[in-house]
């Protein structure tokens, strides 16, 4: 099997996708234990709507191994990053690639990656449920963590109206029988 | 039995009375020495043999609740029924060479009918709690019944036939002939290997017929949270639990009586009262190896199998044995 | 014939599974049609509850997402935050780090295996193997102070060293295990019951590991080459030879079932084994943490700017953290994911055309943690019950028990 | 209801995890192991709340946990008894400040016995089953004392 270097990777994602895709790039080399043998982790920032470009191009190197979605409220825009890995198998070989991309808060809509990779279904809907993102073309399932009378309209990541006290600055609280009134108001 | 007078009656009554309390209580106190020998083979201490007691006064004591969806009567009187038919059989059962109180009013087609008796409450039991896991218990239990049904049928009859051929004056399926006329001393070499595979039929039927490990699937805990005995507490979780001990001690007793009926009085030349001591103390150590070796042992020793490996077992590698254990018994005859 | 089917609800609370979780099954027969899965009965938030304090203290919240994996989210998170600071830590601390590590890998291994014994009714198993299992945690208990939840972990390396006197004591439990290894193989390979419940029970195929992420053991098992310590070495595992284990390594076939999934727990406790004795022989001299002043370090990662990742294979796979820090007491975003969380799609295509008998076997058989999965999500209060006590009825058990209980 | 002295030596247990860590979980199953063997006692593990006198309960109790628990709690028959088991049910522990969780276990339901420790030992554990019964027969003297109504 080829192994590619992790800067021919980034070549490789510049040369295929769109100019203005690749926002930003980072490659990261770390050593560890006594010989400082190295491995390497790939940052990428990218445009959101080559999303599912960028993970079909992911494919084509070796197939991804998608270990989680992190979303960051950032204020004006949510950032999201799909923490990827690829070569594994062999010794020194796997490379993680982290892609990031940035939604606006007025259009929190991504595709979804499920039909290049199944199991990337828990971690969209637990994004759909935590901070409120659109994923279009997952099915319409119920709430995977969420109770099906969770407040609509509530995801508890978010730091803006629509968090949960004390991250959200509005007071507003969510599960009246955990957080008091009278605790939020000591706290403020 | 032409005439029984009032006296016959009365002693049967309270022999029957008596019989129902050391079957209860020797059932609870071999149960107590099955859990320690477990506990002892598993590298624990165990509980104390009184253990059982202890459960049985305090689940007494307990609330018994019935459950919203279950049909209040059918719920509470399956604990009873099956208490009831077990202790029945064991008074068709002799003890040593105690005759069984209630021998000539039936013979061991009954006891064999009566042996389904307990199961069939524990499945009516299971159905009336309206829990879905005591209903796929009761389920299994229904299942495990026509599976061991065939075998256990095997081995009694083939014990029965051969017997009606020596003797053919005696009335041949009552346990107090084949009690009196060891299986063992009638057959020739061939015979003795097909009664060896009826035991070993016998052997395997008893776990079935008891709910232990590795036939337990209609009670286990694992899967089923307690299968049909979910949703009981109480005085009648106490009464399926008295229920298990006699029906340790009724599968037990059948054993004996069918293949180990031998007693040791009169080798030491006891007589009298003395010998009936001697060897009811013979056959209650009788009881007890057999249970440990058909139910300690086998239960410590492996793992519990799904329902259709366990009909599977019955149907076809036990059922076969006890037929070949038949056919070597008929060959046995028809040769000599 | 019509099929009629009928559902039967496993979870929150029952008996095979010592942790909330919620199944509902539709069954045909003793055959399982469908499965739901409806997690989220162990949320406590934890991330949420982690993005309002100091990373220090985040240490010891991250130890209980669980209490089995209680080195390995510690392990990752310190990871993720060394990354995401800069901070390189003396080789001495990644030694130990890693027998602790291995060492929780023997005690997870060995639990799991009682508990699947467990599973298909076999107790006696269970007992034997929980014996064995007494052993690491009294090493464990020597070398960190405690059975569970070790408390060893910290930014920038570890807290306790393990000094020359302690090393015989390590020594002598390795061999403890070595001894009874073969026991413990001849029972859970040869054991005729234990074969027949878990051969081609709960398949696994490569290509559905692949596809639903799966990870350690349970996509080790359906041939999937995926080990942290061979693919990405870490720590001291850089130094020492690590090879992923599937279970054609014994058996010369790959088949995705239980059985395979035994035989490779199996195997990386002697594997485990053989990279502790290898540190012993290797460890260096010299310091066990980069900042041993507490304060100086809360400053340190006050001032820290960045993002970082922080892997650990775990016993039951691999566990990442991720965490971003931007010049505050309090990380801007903490995220943690533990194998569960993965191989929990990976519990549908092992469950369907299944038996209810082999529900159990099937779910313990990816070493399930329920505890470590939930910790993200958050809960309301659930109002969809029918038959809840209310406030009131509450109040009126407790004043009456308390009546019952004073003189 | 009466209690009988055989209570105290045939105490059934019936394991509630509430959004433990598993910490504590394993170490109740610990407990039934050779080492500490709890069955010596007559203690014994069920699996259905039905057939338990004492309910060992485990962890924060979480938003949707806290009706299972009140249920379960329901459907133990009386005489029965609560164990919260580790510094998670006792008083929260490290889980605080979120809003999914009711808190420790006797907010949710009268709790008799707290056994501390993060996780617990199993022979704090035996203890704790131990202070159960003294409590049981404090309940049993009480009763005897002023008979009920």
């Amino acid at each position: 099997m080829e192994y590619m270097k992790p800067d021919e990777i980034v070549e490789l994602f510049k040369k295929r996708l769109n100019k203005s895709t690749i926002i930003d790039s980072r490659i990261e080399t770390k050593t560890a234990g006594l010989t400082k043998s190295s491995y390497n982790v790939i940052w990428l920032k990218i445009n959101p709507e080559d999303l599912k470009n960028a993970v079909k191009l992911l494919s084509t190197i070796h197939f991804p191994h998608l270990a989680i979605i992190s979303g960051n409220d950032m204020g004006e825009e949510i950032e999201l990053i799909y923490h990827f890995s690829i070569y594994y198998g062999a010794r020194f070989k796997e490379i993680s690639i982290d892609l990031s991309i940035h939604l606006p808060k007025k259009d929190l809509r991504i595709p979804t990656i499920t039909d290049l990779i199944p199991g990337a279904q828990v971690t969209e809907r637990e994004m759909k449920e935590m901070m409120g993102i659109t994923v279009e073309g997952l099915p319409e399932l119920p709430n995977l963590f969420l109770p099906k009378d969770f407040a609509k309209d509530t995801h508890p990541f978010r730091r803006d109206e629509k968090g949960i006290y004390p991250l959200s600055k509005n007071g507003n609280y969510v599960g009246n029988n955990i957080i008091r009134k009278e605790e939020v108001k000591k706290i403020e | 039995m032409t005439s029984i007078s009032l006296f016959e009656i009365l002693v049967k009554i309270i022999g029957a009375i008596v019989i129902a309390f050391l079957g209860i209580v020797i059932g609870l106190f071999y149960k107590g020495i099955d859990r320690k020998l477990a506990a002892r083979m598993q590298a624990r201490v165990g509980p104390p043999i009184r253990q059982p007691f202890l459960d049985f006064f305090k689940l007494m004591i307990k609330e018994n609740i019935v459950p919203e969806n279950a049909v209040p009567w059918i719920f509470n009187g399956a604990p009873i029924m099956t208490l009831v038919s077990s202790i029945t059989i064991l008074l068709y059962l002799p003890v040593g060479n105690i005759p069984p109180i209630l021998s000539g009013y039936g013979d061991i087609v009954l006891i064999i009918y009566l042996l389904t008796l307990p199961a069939i409450g524990m499945v009516v039991g299971g159905f009336a709690s309206g829990s879905p896991y005591a209903n796929i218990g009761a389920q299994r239990e229904m299942v495990m019944m026509m599976s061991y049904e065939l075998p256990l049928v095997t081995a009694v009859i083939a014990l029965g036939w051969k017997l009606s051929q020596v003797y053919p004056q005696l009335n041949v399926f009552s346990l107090v002939a084949i009690n009196a006329n060891p299986i063992w001393g009638l057959v020739g070499p061939l015979g003795f290997i097909g009664a060896i595979l009826l035991f070993i039929t016998l052997a395997a039927v008893t776990p079935g017929e008891l709910s232990k490990i590795p036939f337990d699937a209609p009670e286990a805990e694992t899967e089923l949270a307690g299968g049909i005995l979910v949703e009981y507490s109480g005085r009648n979780l106490a009464l399926f639990g008295l229920t298990d001990a006699v029906k340790t001690i009724v599968m037990t007793s059948l054993t004996v009586a069918l293949f180990f009926p031998y007693g040791i009085s009169h080798l030491l030349a006891f007589n009298g009262a003395f010998a009936l001591i001697v060897d009811t103390l013979f056959f209650l150590v009788k009881i007890f190896l057999v249970m440990f070796f058909e139910v300690t042992f086998i239960r410590v020793a492996v793992a519990r199998l799904k329902i259709d490996q366990v009909s599977f077992a019955y149907w076809i590698p036990v059922s076969i044995i006890g037929l070949l254990g038949l056919m070597l018994i008929v060959l046995d005859t028809i040769i000599v | 014939m019509s099929k009629e089917t009928y559902s039967i609800p496993i979870g929150p609370v029952h008996p095979s599974l010592k942790e909330p979780v919620t199944f509902n099954f539709e069954i045909y027969g003793e055959h399982i049609e469908n499965v739901n899965l409806a997690p989220g009965d162990n949320h406590r938030g934890i991330e949420f509850m982690g993005m309002q304090r100091n990373l220090i203290q985040i240490i010891y919240l991250a130890e209980r997402i669980c209490g089995i994996c209680s080195a390995s989210h510690p392990f990752a998170f310190c990871r993720a935050v060394e990354n995401a600071a800069g901070i390189e830590i003396p080789e001495r601390a990644q030694y130990i780090r890693v027998i602790i590590a291995e060492l929780e890998r023997i005690h997870s291994h060995i639990l799991w295996a009682g508990v699947a014994a467990h599973e298909l009714g076999f107790d006696s198993v269970l007992y034997l193997s929980w014996r064995a299992r007494e052993e690491v945690l009294d090493l464990l208990e020597y070398l960190t102070g405690n059975r569970i939840n070790y408390g060893i972990f910290m930014v920038g390396g570890v807290r306790r060293d393990i000094s020359e006197e302690q090393i015989p004591r390590i020594r002598k439990t390795l061999g403890y295990y070595k001894d009874i290894y073969s026991k413990i193989e001849d029972i859970f390979l040869n054991d005729p019951t234990i074969a027949l419940r878990t051969k081609n029970v709960g398949v696994l195929t490569k290509e559905d590991a692949l596809n639903f992420c799966a990870v350690g053991p349970t996509a080790r098992a359906s041939g999937v080459k995926k080990d942290i310590r061979q693919d990405q070495p870490y720590s001291a595992y850089a130094d020492l030879e690590v090879k992923a284990i599937t279970p054609d390594v014994l058996t010369g076939v790959v088949n995705g079932d239980v059985y395979d999934r035994i035989i490779v727990r199996l195997l990386e406790l002697v594997q485990s084994i053989q990279i502790i004795e290898q540190c012993l022989e290797n460890m260096p001299a010299g310091e066990i943490i980069a900042e041993k002043k507490l304060v100086k370090l809360l400053n340190q990662l006050k001032k820290a700017k960045g993002e970082g990742i922080g892997r650990h294979e775990a016993p039951r796979g691999e566990c990442i953290h991720y965490v971003k820090l931007n010049e505050s007491e309090f990380p801007e975003v903490w995220k943690a994911r533990a194998p569960t969380y993965n191989n929990l799609m990976s519990w549908v295509p092992m469950l369907l055309g299944q038996q209810i008998a082999d529900i159990p076997i099937v779910i313990a058989s990816i070493d399930p943690c329920i505890a470590c999965m939930d910790r993200v999500t958050i809960l309301n209060k659930d109002n969809g019950q029918k038959k809840v006590l209310t406030k009131k009825d509450l109040h009126e058990l407790s004043v009456q028990k308390t009546r019952r209980i004073t003189p | 209801m009466k209690l009988n002295k055989y209570f105290e030596r045939s105490l059934w247990v019936f394991h509630l995890n509430t959004g433990s860590c598993n910490g504590c979980d394993i170490e109740i199953v610990a407990g039934l192991t050779p080492r500490y063997d709890l069955e010596r006692f007559g203690i014994k593990l069920v699996g259905s709340p039905k057939h338990a006198d004492v309910l060992l309960v485990t962890g924060p109790v979480t938003g949707r946990m806290t009706d299972r628990v009140k249920r379960i709690y329901e459907q133990t028959p009386n005489p029965k008894a609560v164990i919260a088991v580790g510094t998670c049910g006792t008083s929260g522990g490290v889980f605080y400040n979120s809003y999914n969780l009711a808190g420790s276990i006797d907010k949710v339901i009268p709790v008799d016995v707290y056994v501390l420790g993060c996780p617990v030992r199993p022979e704090a554990i035996i203890n704790g089953v131990l202070q159960a019964w003294i409590k049981l027969e404090k309940l049993r003297e009480s009763m005897n004392a002023a008979p009920a109504k």
